[in-house]
Protein backbone atom coordinates (compact mmCIF):
# COMPACT_ATOMS: atom_id res chain seq x y z
CA UNK A 1 0.00 0.00 0.00
CA UNK A 2 1.56 3.53 -1.03
CA UNK A 3 0.16 6.38 0.51
CA UNK A 4 1.66 10.38 0.49
CA UNK A 5 2.80 11.94 3.67
CA UNK A 6 2.81 15.19 4.54
CA UNK A 7 4.75 17.02 7.55
CA UNK A 8 3.91 20.63 8.96
CA UNK A 9 5.44 23.56 10.78
CA UNK A 10 7.40 22.31 13.54
CA UNK A 11 7.33 18.55 12.75
CA UNK A 12 8.23 19.29 9.28
CA UNK A 13 11.56 21.13 10.61
CA UNK A 14 12.33 18.35 13.14
CA UNK A 15 11.92 15.45 10.68
CA UNK A 16 13.89 17.48 7.53
CA UNK A 17 10.76 16.82 5.20
CA UNK A 18 7.84 18.27 4.02
CA UNK A 19 6.90 15.04 2.30
CA UNK A 20 7.64 11.78 1.32
CA UNK A 21 6.08 8.72 -1.05
CA UNK A 22 6.08 5.57 1.38
CA UNK A 23 4.90 2.33 0.60
CA UNK A 24 3.43 0.88 4.33
CA UNK A 25 4.65 -2.60 5.19
CA UNK A 26 2.40 -5.50 5.32
CA UNK A 27 0.66 -5.43 8.54
CA UNK A 28 0.15 -1.73 8.99
CA UNK A 29 -3.25 -0.95 8.15
CA UNK A 30 -3.97 2.10 10.86
CA UNK A 31 -2.80 5.61 11.56
CA UNK A 32 -1.52 3.98 14.79
CA UNK A 33 0.48 1.36 13.29
CA UNK A 34 1.84 3.95 10.51
CA UNK A 35 2.62 5.80 13.92
CA UNK A 36 4.76 3.18 15.07
CA UNK A 37 6.66 2.21 12.22
CA UNK A 38 7.93 5.71 11.50
CA UNK A 39 8.99 5.90 15.48
CA UNK A 40 11.02 2.78 14.41
CA UNK A 41 13.41 5.39 12.87
CA UNK A 42 14.60 7.09 16.19
CA UNK A 43 15.92 9.94 16.40
CA UNK A 44 13.37 12.96 16.12
CA UNK A 45 10.59 10.07 15.03
CA UNK A 46 10.75 8.29 17.50
CA UNK A 47 10.53 11.48 19.80
CA UNK A 48 8.02 13.21 18.39
CA UNK A 49 5.90 10.35 17.41
CA UNK A 50 6.65 7.60 20.41
CA UNK A 51 7.53 10.11 23.15
CA UNK A 52 4.57 11.30 25.08
CA UNK A 53 4.24 15.00 22.75
CA UNK A 54 1.28 15.96 21.20
CA UNK A 55 0.37 16.18 17.33
CA UNK A 56 -2.61 15.63 15.01
CA UNK A 57 -3.19 13.66 12.17
CA UNK A 58 -4.95 13.97 9.08
CA UNK A 59 -6.11 11.08 6.60
CA UNK A 60 -7.17 12.70 3.49
CA UNK A 61 -7.64 16.13 4.92
CA UNK A 62 -10.05 15.43 7.96
CA UNK A 63 -8.70 15.31 11.36
CA UNK A 64 -8.72 11.29 12.31
CA UNK A 65 -8.17 9.45 15.67
CA UNK A 66 -5.37 6.92 15.54
CA UNK A 67 -7.19 3.65 15.11
CA UNK A 68 -8.67 5.02 11.55
CA UNK A 69 -7.67 2.69 8.49
CA UNK A 70 -5.25 3.67 5.90
CA UNK A 71 -6.10 2.81 2.07
CA UNK A 72 -3.77 2.65 -1.03
CA UNK A 73 -3.06 6.37 -2.73
CA UNK A 74 -4.21 8.14 1.14
CA UNK A 75 -3.03 11.64 2.14
CA UNK A 76 -1.87 11.31 5.41
CA UNK A 77 -1.03 14.60 7.24
CA UNK A 78 1.04 14.71 11.27
CA UNK A 79 1.45 18.04 12.55
CA UNK A 80 1.74 20.28 15.61
CA UNK A 81 -1.76 21.17 17.37
CA UNK A 82 -2.79 23.93 15.48
CA UNK A 83 -2.24 27.80 16.00
CA UNK A 84 -4.42 29.56 13.88
CA UNK A 85 -6.41 32.57 13.71
CA UNK B 1 -38.57 30.87 11.30
CA UNK B 2 -38.56 32.85 7.98
CA UNK B 3 -37.81 30.67 4.89
CA UNK B 4 -33.87 30.45 3.93
CA UNK B 5 -32.06 31.24 1.42
CA UNK B 6 -29.41 28.50 1.31
CA UNK B 7 -26.10 30.63 3.11
CA UNK B 8 -23.74 31.83 0.85
CA UNK B 9 -20.34 30.55 2.04
CA UNK B 10 -16.81 31.98 1.05
CA UNK B 11 -13.26 30.91 2.09
CA UNK B 12 -10.17 32.76 1.17
CA UNK B 13 -6.64 31.98 2.33
CA UNK B 14 -4.22 34.76 1.41
CA UNK B 15 -1.20 36.27 1.94
CA UNK B 16 -2.78 39.94 0.97
CA UNK B 17 -4.45 42.17 3.44
CA UNK B 18 -8.73 41.84 3.34
CA UNK B 19 -10.70 44.93 2.62
CA UNK B 20 -13.37 44.68 5.24
CA UNK B 21 -16.37 46.83 3.79
CA UNK B 22 -15.86 45.07 0.34
CA UNK B 23 -16.37 41.89 2.44
CA UNK B 24 -19.60 43.58 4.45
CA UNK B 25 -20.49 44.85 0.64
CA UNK B 26 -20.11 41.26 -0.78
CA UNK B 27 -21.79 39.09 2.26
CA UNK B 28 -24.62 41.94 2.22
CA UNK B 29 -25.22 41.64 -1.62
CA UNK B 30 -28.66 42.17 -2.44
CA UNK B 31 -30.27 40.27 0.15
CA UNK B 32 -32.84 42.19 2.23
CA UNK B 33 -33.33 39.96 4.50
CA UNK B 34 -30.13 39.94 6.47
CA UNK B 35 -30.81 41.90 9.68
CA UNK B 36 -27.52 41.77 11.00
CA UNK B 37 -23.68 41.07 9.87
CA UNK B 38 -21.16 40.53 12.70
CA UNK B 39 -17.72 40.45 12.06
CA UNK B 40 -14.59 38.93 13.85
CA UNK B 41 -11.26 40.71 13.07
CA UNK B 42 -8.41 38.73 14.67
CA UNK B 43 -4.88 40.92 14.95
CA UNK B 44 -1.54 40.33 15.91
CA UNK B 45 -1.36 41.53 19.45
CA UNK B 46 1.60 42.06 21.53
CA UNK B 47 0.84 41.63 24.67
CA UNK B 48 1.57 37.75 24.63
CA UNK B 49 4.56 38.21 22.77
CA UNK B 50 8.02 37.99 24.52
CA UNK B 51 9.25 41.90 23.55
CA UNK B 52 11.76 40.33 21.27
CA UNK B 53 9.35 39.00 18.83
CA UNK B 54 9.18 41.44 15.56
CA UNK B 55 7.23 38.77 13.31
CA UNK B 56 4.70 36.40 13.15
CA UNK B 57 4.54 33.86 10.31
CA UNK B 58 1.76 31.98 9.34
CA UNK B 59 2.02 28.41 8.04
CA UNK B 60 -0.91 26.43 6.82
CA UNK B 61 -1.56 23.10 5.06
CA UNK B 62 -3.13 23.93 1.46
CA UNK B 63 -6.27 22.28 0.30
CA UNK B 64 -6.91 21.09 4.06
CA UNK B 65 -7.29 24.48 4.97
CA UNK B 66 -9.88 25.28 2.87
CA UNK B 67 -11.87 22.40 3.52
CA UNK B 68 -11.93 22.62 7.24
CA UNK B 69 -13.01 26.13 6.98
CA UNK B 70 -15.58 25.34 4.66
CA UNK B 71 -17.04 22.50 6.61
CA UNK B 72 -16.86 25.04 9.57
CA UNK B 73 -18.68 27.24 8.22
CA UNK B 74 -21.50 24.67 6.88
CA UNK B 75 -21.60 23.16 10.35
CA UNK B 76 -22.93 26.63 11.56
CA UNK B 77 -25.33 27.62 8.81
CA UNK B 78 -26.91 23.87 9.80
CA UNK B 79 -27.08 25.12 13.60
CA UNK B 80 -28.62 28.81 12.83
CA UNK B 81 -30.06 30.39 10.06
CA UNK B 82 -27.58 32.08 8.31
CA UNK B 83 -27.84 34.22 5.10
CA UNK B 84 -23.88 34.41 4.50
CA UNK B 85 -20.36 33.41 5.95
CA UNK B 86 -17.04 34.84 4.44
CA UNK B 87 -14.01 33.84 6.41
CA UNK B 88 -10.59 34.99 4.93
CA UNK B 89 -7.25 33.94 6.79
CA UNK B 90 -3.76 35.43 5.96
CA UNK B 91 -0.36 33.39 5.80
CA UNK B 92 3.00 34.61 5.75
CA UNK B 93 4.77 37.26 7.48
CA UNK B 94 2.60 39.44 10.31
CA UNK B 95 3.35 42.14 12.44
CA UNK B 96 1.80 43.71 15.80
CA UNK B 97 -1.45 45.26 14.50
CA UNK B 98 -1.95 43.22 11.47
CA UNK B 99 -5.04 41.69 10.94
CA UNK B 100 -4.70 37.98 10.44
CA UNK B 101 -8.40 36.86 10.12
CA UNK B 102 -11.78 37.82 9.39
CA UNK B 103 -14.92 35.90 9.97
CA UNK B 104 -18.14 37.25 8.74
CA UNK B 105 -21.96 36.50 9.58
CA UNK B 106 -24.92 37.48 7.84
CA UNK B 107 -28.50 36.91 9.17
CA UNK B 108 -31.92 37.84 9.56
CA UNK B 109 -31.09 37.51 13.75
CA UNK B 110 -28.50 39.62 16.21
CA UNK B 111 -28.06 36.33 17.93
CA UNK B 112 -27.63 33.93 15.45
CA UNK B 113 -25.27 36.28 13.78
CA UNK B 114 -23.24 36.78 16.81
CA UNK B 115 -23.14 33.21 18.51
CA UNK B 116 -22.60 31.57 14.21
CA UNK B 117 -19.24 33.74 14.63
CA UNK B 118 -18.15 33.00 17.93
CA UNK B 119 -18.63 29.31 17.13
CA UNK B 120 -16.75 29.74 13.78
CA UNK B 121 -13.63 31.19 15.28
CA UNK B 122 -13.69 28.70 18.31
CA UNK B 123 -13.39 26.16 15.63
CA UNK B 124 -11.28 27.60 13.31
CA UNK B 125 -8.89 27.82 16.18
CA UNK B 126 -8.71 24.16 16.84
CA UNK B 127 -9.70 22.29 13.41
CA UNK B 128 -7.93 24.24 10.66
CA UNK B 129 -4.58 23.79 9.93
CA UNK B 130 -2.71 26.90 10.47
CA UNK B 131 1.05 27.50 12.40
CA UNK B 132 2.33 30.49 13.99
CA UNK B 133 5.92 31.01 14.14
CA UNK B 134 7.32 33.65 16.54
CA UNK B 135 10.54 35.79 14.25
CA UNK B 136 13.02 37.40 16.88
CA UNK B 137 16.36 38.58 16.66
CA UNK B 138 17.78 34.97 17.54
CA UNK B 139 15.66 33.47 15.58
CA UNK B 140 12.27 31.77 14.93
CA UNK B 141 10.23 29.49 17.48
CA UNK B 142 6.76 27.97 16.75
CA UNK B 143 3.34 29.21 18.83
CA UNK B 144 2.29 26.60 21.78
CA UNK B 145 -1.12 25.46 21.16
CA UNK B 146 -3.49 26.62 24.01
CA UNK B 147 -5.49 24.40 25.87
CA UNK B 148 -8.36 27.04 26.49
CA UNK B 149 -8.62 27.50 22.90
CA UNK B 150 -9.80 23.58 22.63
CA UNK B 151 -12.21 23.67 25.98
CA UNK B 152 -13.97 27.01 24.02
CA UNK B 153 -14.54 24.89 21.25
CA UNK B 154 -15.69 21.75 23.18
CA UNK B 155 -18.59 24.41 24.83
CA UNK B 156 -20.49 24.19 21.67
CA UNK B 157 -21.37 20.56 21.72
CA UNK B 158 -23.56 21.52 24.90
CA UNK B 159 -24.91 24.92 23.31
CA UNK B 160 -28.45 25.24 22.95
CA UNK B 161 -29.58 28.70 20.93
CA UNK B 162 -32.98 29.41 22.88
CA UNK B 163 -32.85 33.15 21.08
CA UNK B 164 -32.18 33.24 17.42
CA UNK B 165 -35.69 31.86 16.85
CA UNK B 166 -37.66 34.96 17.94
CA UNK B 167 -35.02 38.04 18.52
CA UNK B 168 -35.31 39.66 14.79
CA UNK B 169 -32.93 42.25 14.01
CA UNK B 170 -35.00 45.07 11.86
CA UNK C 1 -5.44 39.31 33.51
CA UNK C 2 -3.56 42.12 31.74
CA UNK C 3 -3.23 45.11 33.27
CA UNK C 4 -5.65 47.02 30.84
CA UNK C 5 -5.92 50.83 30.18
CA UNK C 6 -8.93 53.00 30.54
CA UNK C 7 -11.86 51.77 27.42
CA UNK C 8 -11.75 54.18 25.04
CA UNK C 9 -15.74 54.75 24.50
CA UNK C 10 -17.35 56.95 21.74
CA UNK C 11 -20.65 57.24 20.73
CA UNK C 12 -22.25 59.17 18.16
CA UNK C 13 -25.81 59.57 16.77
CA UNK C 14 -26.33 60.86 13.46
CA UNK C 15 -28.57 61.43 10.25
CA UNK C 16 -25.74 60.33 7.88
CA UNK C 17 -24.25 56.16 7.36
CA UNK C 18 -20.96 55.35 9.03
CA UNK C 19 -17.54 54.12 7.57
CA UNK C 20 -16.73 50.79 9.38
CA UNK C 21 -13.01 50.78 7.61
CA UNK C 22 -12.82 54.22 9.56
CA UNK C 23 -13.89 52.77 12.91
CA UNK C 24 -12.20 50.05 13.13
CA UNK C 25 -9.11 52.06 12.56
CA UNK C 26 -10.21 54.50 15.28
CA UNK C 27 -10.86 51.31 17.59
CA UNK C 28 -7.28 49.64 16.88
CA UNK C 29 -5.37 53.15 17.21
CA UNK C 30 -2.19 52.48 18.71
CA UNK C 31 -3.32 49.88 21.10
CA UNK C 32 -1.20 46.89 20.17
CA UNK C 33 -3.17 44.75 23.17
CA UNK C 34 -5.82 44.74 20.74
CA UNK C 35 -6.15 41.18 19.66
CA UNK C 36 -9.87 40.88 18.81
CA UNK C 37 -12.53 43.37 17.29
CA UNK C 38 -15.91 41.99 16.93
CA UNK C 39 -18.43 44.74 14.72
CA UNK C 40 -21.79 44.55 14.72
CA UNK C 41 -23.84 46.11 12.07
CA UNK C 42 -27.58 46.24 11.83
CA UNK C 43 -29.60 46.81 8.64
CA UNK C 44 -33.27 47.60 7.92
CA UNK C 45 -34.40 44.05 6.33
CA UNK C 46 -37.59 44.00 5.21
CA UNK C 47 -38.33 40.24 5.69
CA UNK C 48 -40.46 41.76 8.96
CA UNK C 49 -41.98 44.63 7.41
CA UNK C 50 -45.14 44.90 5.18
CA UNK C 51 -44.82 44.49 1.56
CA UNK C 52 -45.97 48.19 1.05
CA UNK C 53 -42.95 49.74 3.68
CA UNK C 54 -41.07 52.11 1.02
CA UNK C 55 -39.16 53.09 4.33
CA UNK C 56 -38.21 53.56 8.40
CA UNK C 57 -37.92 56.46 10.21
CA UNK C 58 -36.10 56.89 13.65
CA UNK C 59 -36.93 59.37 15.96
CA UNK C 60 -34.66 59.56 19.52
CA UNK C 61 -34.57 61.63 22.75
CA UNK C 62 -31.60 64.00 21.88
CA UNK C 63 -29.27 64.01 24.95
CA UNK C 64 -30.34 60.77 26.59
CA UNK C 65 -29.60 58.87 23.98
CA UNK C 66 -25.88 59.48 24.23
CA UNK C 67 -26.34 59.34 28.09
CA UNK C 68 -28.06 55.98 28.16
CA UNK C 69 -25.54 54.39 25.12
CA UNK C 70 -22.65 55.90 26.83
CA UNK C 71 -23.71 54.10 30.30
CA UNK C 72 -24.27 50.94 28.58
CA UNK C 73 -20.72 51.15 27.36
CA UNK C 74 -19.19 51.73 30.44
CA UNK C 75 -21.65 48.63 31.99
CA UNK C 76 -19.98 46.80 29.29
CA UNK C 77 -16.25 47.79 30.14
CA UNK C 78 -16.72 46.85 33.80
CA UNK C 79 -18.33 43.49 33.16
CA UNK C 80 -15.64 42.24 30.02
CA UNK C 81 -11.63 43.32 29.73
CA UNK C 82 -12.44 46.29 26.86
CA UNK C 83 -9.78 48.22 24.94
CA UNK C 84 -12.09 50.30 23.33
CA UNK C 85 -16.31 50.78 22.24
CA UNK C 86 -17.80 52.39 19.15
CA UNK C 87 -21.59 53.07 19.13
CA UNK C 88 -22.73 54.59 16.01
CA UNK C 89 -26.63 55.18 15.42
CA UNK C 90 -28.36 56.45 12.87
CA UNK C 91 -31.79 58.78 13.40
CA UNK C 92 -33.97 60.13 10.39
CA UNK C 93 -35.05 58.20 7.10
CA UNK C 94 -33.49 54.77 6.27
CA UNK C 95 -34.52 52.37 3.47
CA UNK C 96 -34.19 48.41 3.63
CA UNK C 97 -30.58 47.48 3.20
CA UNK C 98 -29.84 50.61 4.94
CA UNK C 99 -27.11 49.97 7.99
CA UNK C 100 -28.90 51.64 11.03
CA UNK C 101 -26.55 50.98 14.09
CA UNK C 102 -22.79 50.15 14.63
CA UNK C 103 -21.57 48.68 17.75
CA UNK C 104 -18.04 48.37 17.55
CA UNK C 105 -15.98 46.25 20.77
CA UNK C 106 -12.49 46.02 20.86
CA UNK C 107 -10.85 43.84 23.80
CA UNK C 108 -7.10 41.30 23.82
CA UNK C 109 -9.71 38.36 24.18
CA UNK C 110 -12.20 37.21 21.44
CA UNK C 111 -15.10 36.53 23.83
CA UNK C 112 -14.79 39.12 25.56
CA UNK C 113 -15.73 40.92 22.67
CA UNK C 114 -18.06 38.81 21.37
CA UNK C 115 -19.64 38.86 24.73
CA UNK C 116 -19.87 42.89 25.15
CA UNK C 117 -20.79 43.42 21.74
CA UNK C 118 -23.82 41.46 21.86
CA UNK C 119 -24.79 42.95 25.76
CA UNK C 120 -24.34 46.25 24.27
CA UNK C 121 -27.25 45.65 21.28
CA UNK C 122 -29.38 43.43 23.77
CA UNK C 123 -29.03 46.70 26.04
CA UNK C 124 -29.42 49.12 23.45
CA UNK C 125 -32.59 47.51 22.06
CA UNK C 126 -34.31 47.78 25.44
CA UNK C 127 -32.67 50.55 27.22
CA UNK C 128 -31.41 53.34 24.55
CA UNK C 129 -34.80 55.87 23.50
CA UNK C 130 -34.99 55.40 19.70
CA UNK C 131 -38.33 54.80 18.12
CA UNK C 132 -38.82 53.30 14.52
CA UNK C 133 -42.10 54.32 12.15
CA UNK C 134 -42.68 52.85 8.78
CA UNK C 135 -43.86 54.60 5.72
CA UNK C 136 -46.53 53.30 3.72
CA UNK C 137 -48.16 54.82 0.15
CA UNK C 138 -50.99 55.01 2.72
CA UNK C 139 -49.26 56.71 5.43
CA UNK C 140 -46.52 55.88 8.42
CA UNK C 141 -47.51 53.55 11.53
CA UNK C 142 -45.45 53.38 14.82
CA UNK C 143 -43.40 49.69 14.95
CA UNK C 144 -43.96 47.95 17.98
CA UNK C 145 -41.37 46.81 20.61
CA UNK C 146 -40.80 43.02 21.04
CA UNK C 147 -40.78 41.08 24.13
CA UNK C 148 -38.52 39.27 23.28
CA UNK C 149 -35.51 42.09 23.01
CA UNK C 150 -36.68 42.10 26.49
CA UNK C 151 -35.96 38.95 27.70
CA UNK C 152 -32.08 38.98 25.56
CA UNK C 153 -31.88 42.22 27.91
CA UNK C 154 -32.80 40.33 30.78
CA UNK C 155 -30.35 37.42 30.92
CA UNK C 156 -27.78 39.14 31.00
CA UNK C 157 -28.48 39.15 34.83
CA UNK C 158 -27.33 35.82 35.22
CA UNK C 159 -24.43 35.27 32.84
CA UNK C 160 -20.94 34.82 34.19
CA UNK C 161 -18.48 34.75 31.30
CA UNK C 162 -15.97 32.42 32.17
CA UNK C 163 -14.11 31.99 29.10
CA UNK C 164 -12.53 35.44 28.65
CA UNK C 165 -9.80 35.66 31.35
CA UNK C 166 -8.01 32.85 29.33
CA UNK C 167 -8.70 32.65 25.85
CA UNK C 168 -6.13 35.21 24.52
CA UNK C 169 -6.49 36.21 21.16
CA UNK C 170 -2.95 36.92 19.62
CA UNK D 1 -42.86 72.55 41.59
CA UNK D 2 -42.24 73.59 37.99
CA UNK D 3 -41.14 70.40 35.64
CA UNK D 4 -40.17 70.19 31.88
CA UNK D 5 -42.65 67.25 30.03
CA UNK D 6 -40.94 65.73 27.22
CA UNK D 7 -43.08 63.33 24.49
CA UNK D 8 -41.72 60.90 22.22
CA UNK D 9 -42.80 58.82 19.13
CA UNK D 10 -46.76 57.82 18.51
CA UNK D 11 -47.65 59.52 22.46
CA UNK D 12 -46.13 62.69 21.18
CA UNK D 13 -48.86 62.28 17.83
CA UNK D 14 -51.71 61.37 20.00
CA UNK D 15 -51.24 64.21 22.32
CA UNK D 16 -50.23 66.83 19.54
CA UNK D 17 -47.48 67.67 21.74
CA UNK D 18 -43.70 67.65 21.99
CA UNK D 19 -42.81 69.39 25.39
CA UNK D 20 -44.47 71.77 28.02
CA UNK D 21 -44.10 73.11 31.06
CA UNK D 22 -46.24 72.43 33.92
CA UNK D 23 -46.67 73.57 37.59
CA UNK D 24 -47.28 69.88 39.25
CA UNK D 25 -50.62 70.85 41.78
CA UNK D 26 -49.59 70.33 45.20
CA UNK D 27 -49.61 66.98 46.63
CA UNK D 28 -48.01 65.06 43.11
CA UNK D 29 -44.83 64.35 43.98
CA UNK D 30 -44.16 60.98 42.36
CA UNK D 31 -44.03 59.63 38.75
CA UNK D 32 -47.34 57.94 39.51
CA UNK D 33 -49.17 61.22 40.53
CA UNK D 34 -47.75 63.08 37.76
CA UNK D 35 -49.24 60.43 35.14
CA UNK D 36 -52.65 60.29 37.27
CA UNK D 37 -52.79 64.01 36.87
CA UNK D 38 -51.77 64.16 32.91
CA UNK D 39 -54.40 61.16 32.64
CA UNK D 40 -57.42 63.23 34.45
CA UNK D 41 -57.07 65.72 31.06
CA UNK D 42 -59.27 62.70 29.37
CA UNK D 43 -59.54 61.80 25.84
CA UNK D 44 -56.07 60.92 24.58
CA UNK D 45 -54.19 61.29 27.75
CA UNK D 46 -56.60 58.50 30.15
CA UNK D 47 -56.54 56.36 27.04
CA UNK D 48 -52.58 56.25 26.67
CA UNK D 49 -51.84 56.87 30.39
CA UNK D 50 -54.63 55.07 32.22
CA UNK D 51 -56.10 52.59 30.12
CA UNK D 52 -53.58 49.80 30.30
CA UNK D 53 -51.26 51.25 27.74
CA UNK D 54 -47.53 50.20 27.90
CA UNK D 55 -45.22 53.30 28.09
CA UNK D 56 -41.91 54.57 29.82
CA UNK D 57 -41.03 57.58 32.07
CA UNK D 58 -37.61 58.65 31.99
CA UNK D 59 -36.50 61.39 34.88
CA UNK D 60 -33.88 63.71 34.16
CA UNK D 61 -32.81 61.02 31.20
CA UNK D 62 -33.27 58.17 32.70
CA UNK D 63 -35.62 55.15 32.79
CA UNK D 64 -37.39 55.16 36.44
CA UNK D 65 -40.49 53.35 37.48
CA UNK D 66 -43.32 55.20 39.00
CA UNK D 67 -42.48 55.03 42.15
CA UNK D 68 -39.90 57.66 41.59
CA UNK D 69 -39.98 61.41 43.28
CA UNK D 70 -40.12 64.44 40.95
CA UNK D 71 -38.70 67.68 41.73
CA UNK D 72 -37.91 71.03 41.22
CA UNK D 73 -36.74 72.14 37.82
CA UNK D 74 -36.93 67.72 36.86
CA UNK D 75 -36.91 66.87 33.19
CA UNK D 76 -39.67 63.82 32.38
CA UNK D 77 -39.95 62.14 29.52
CA UNK D 78 -42.79 59.88 28.48
CA UNK D 79 -42.45 57.59 25.57
CA UNK D 80 -43.80 54.14 24.34
CA UNK D 81 -41.39 51.24 24.60
CA UNK D 82 -38.14 51.69 22.56
CA UNK D 83 -37.41 50.04 19.58
CA UNK D 84 -34.18 51.11 18.20
CA UNK D 85 -31.47 49.08 16.58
Amino acid sequence: MDINLLYFARLRERFGLAQEQLTVPEGVVTVAGLLAHLAARGDAWAEELAGGKVFRVALDQELVDFSASLHQGAEVAIFPPVTGG
Amino acid sequence: MDTLPQARITVVVQEAGFDLAHEMREAGQDDRGIGAIVSFVGLVRDLNLAADVVALELEHYPGMTEKALGRIAEEAAVRWPLHAVRIVHRVGKLHPGDPIVLVLVASAHRHAAFEANAFIMDYLKTRAPFWKKEWTPDGPRWVDARESDYSAAERWHKVVSEQYGNTDHD
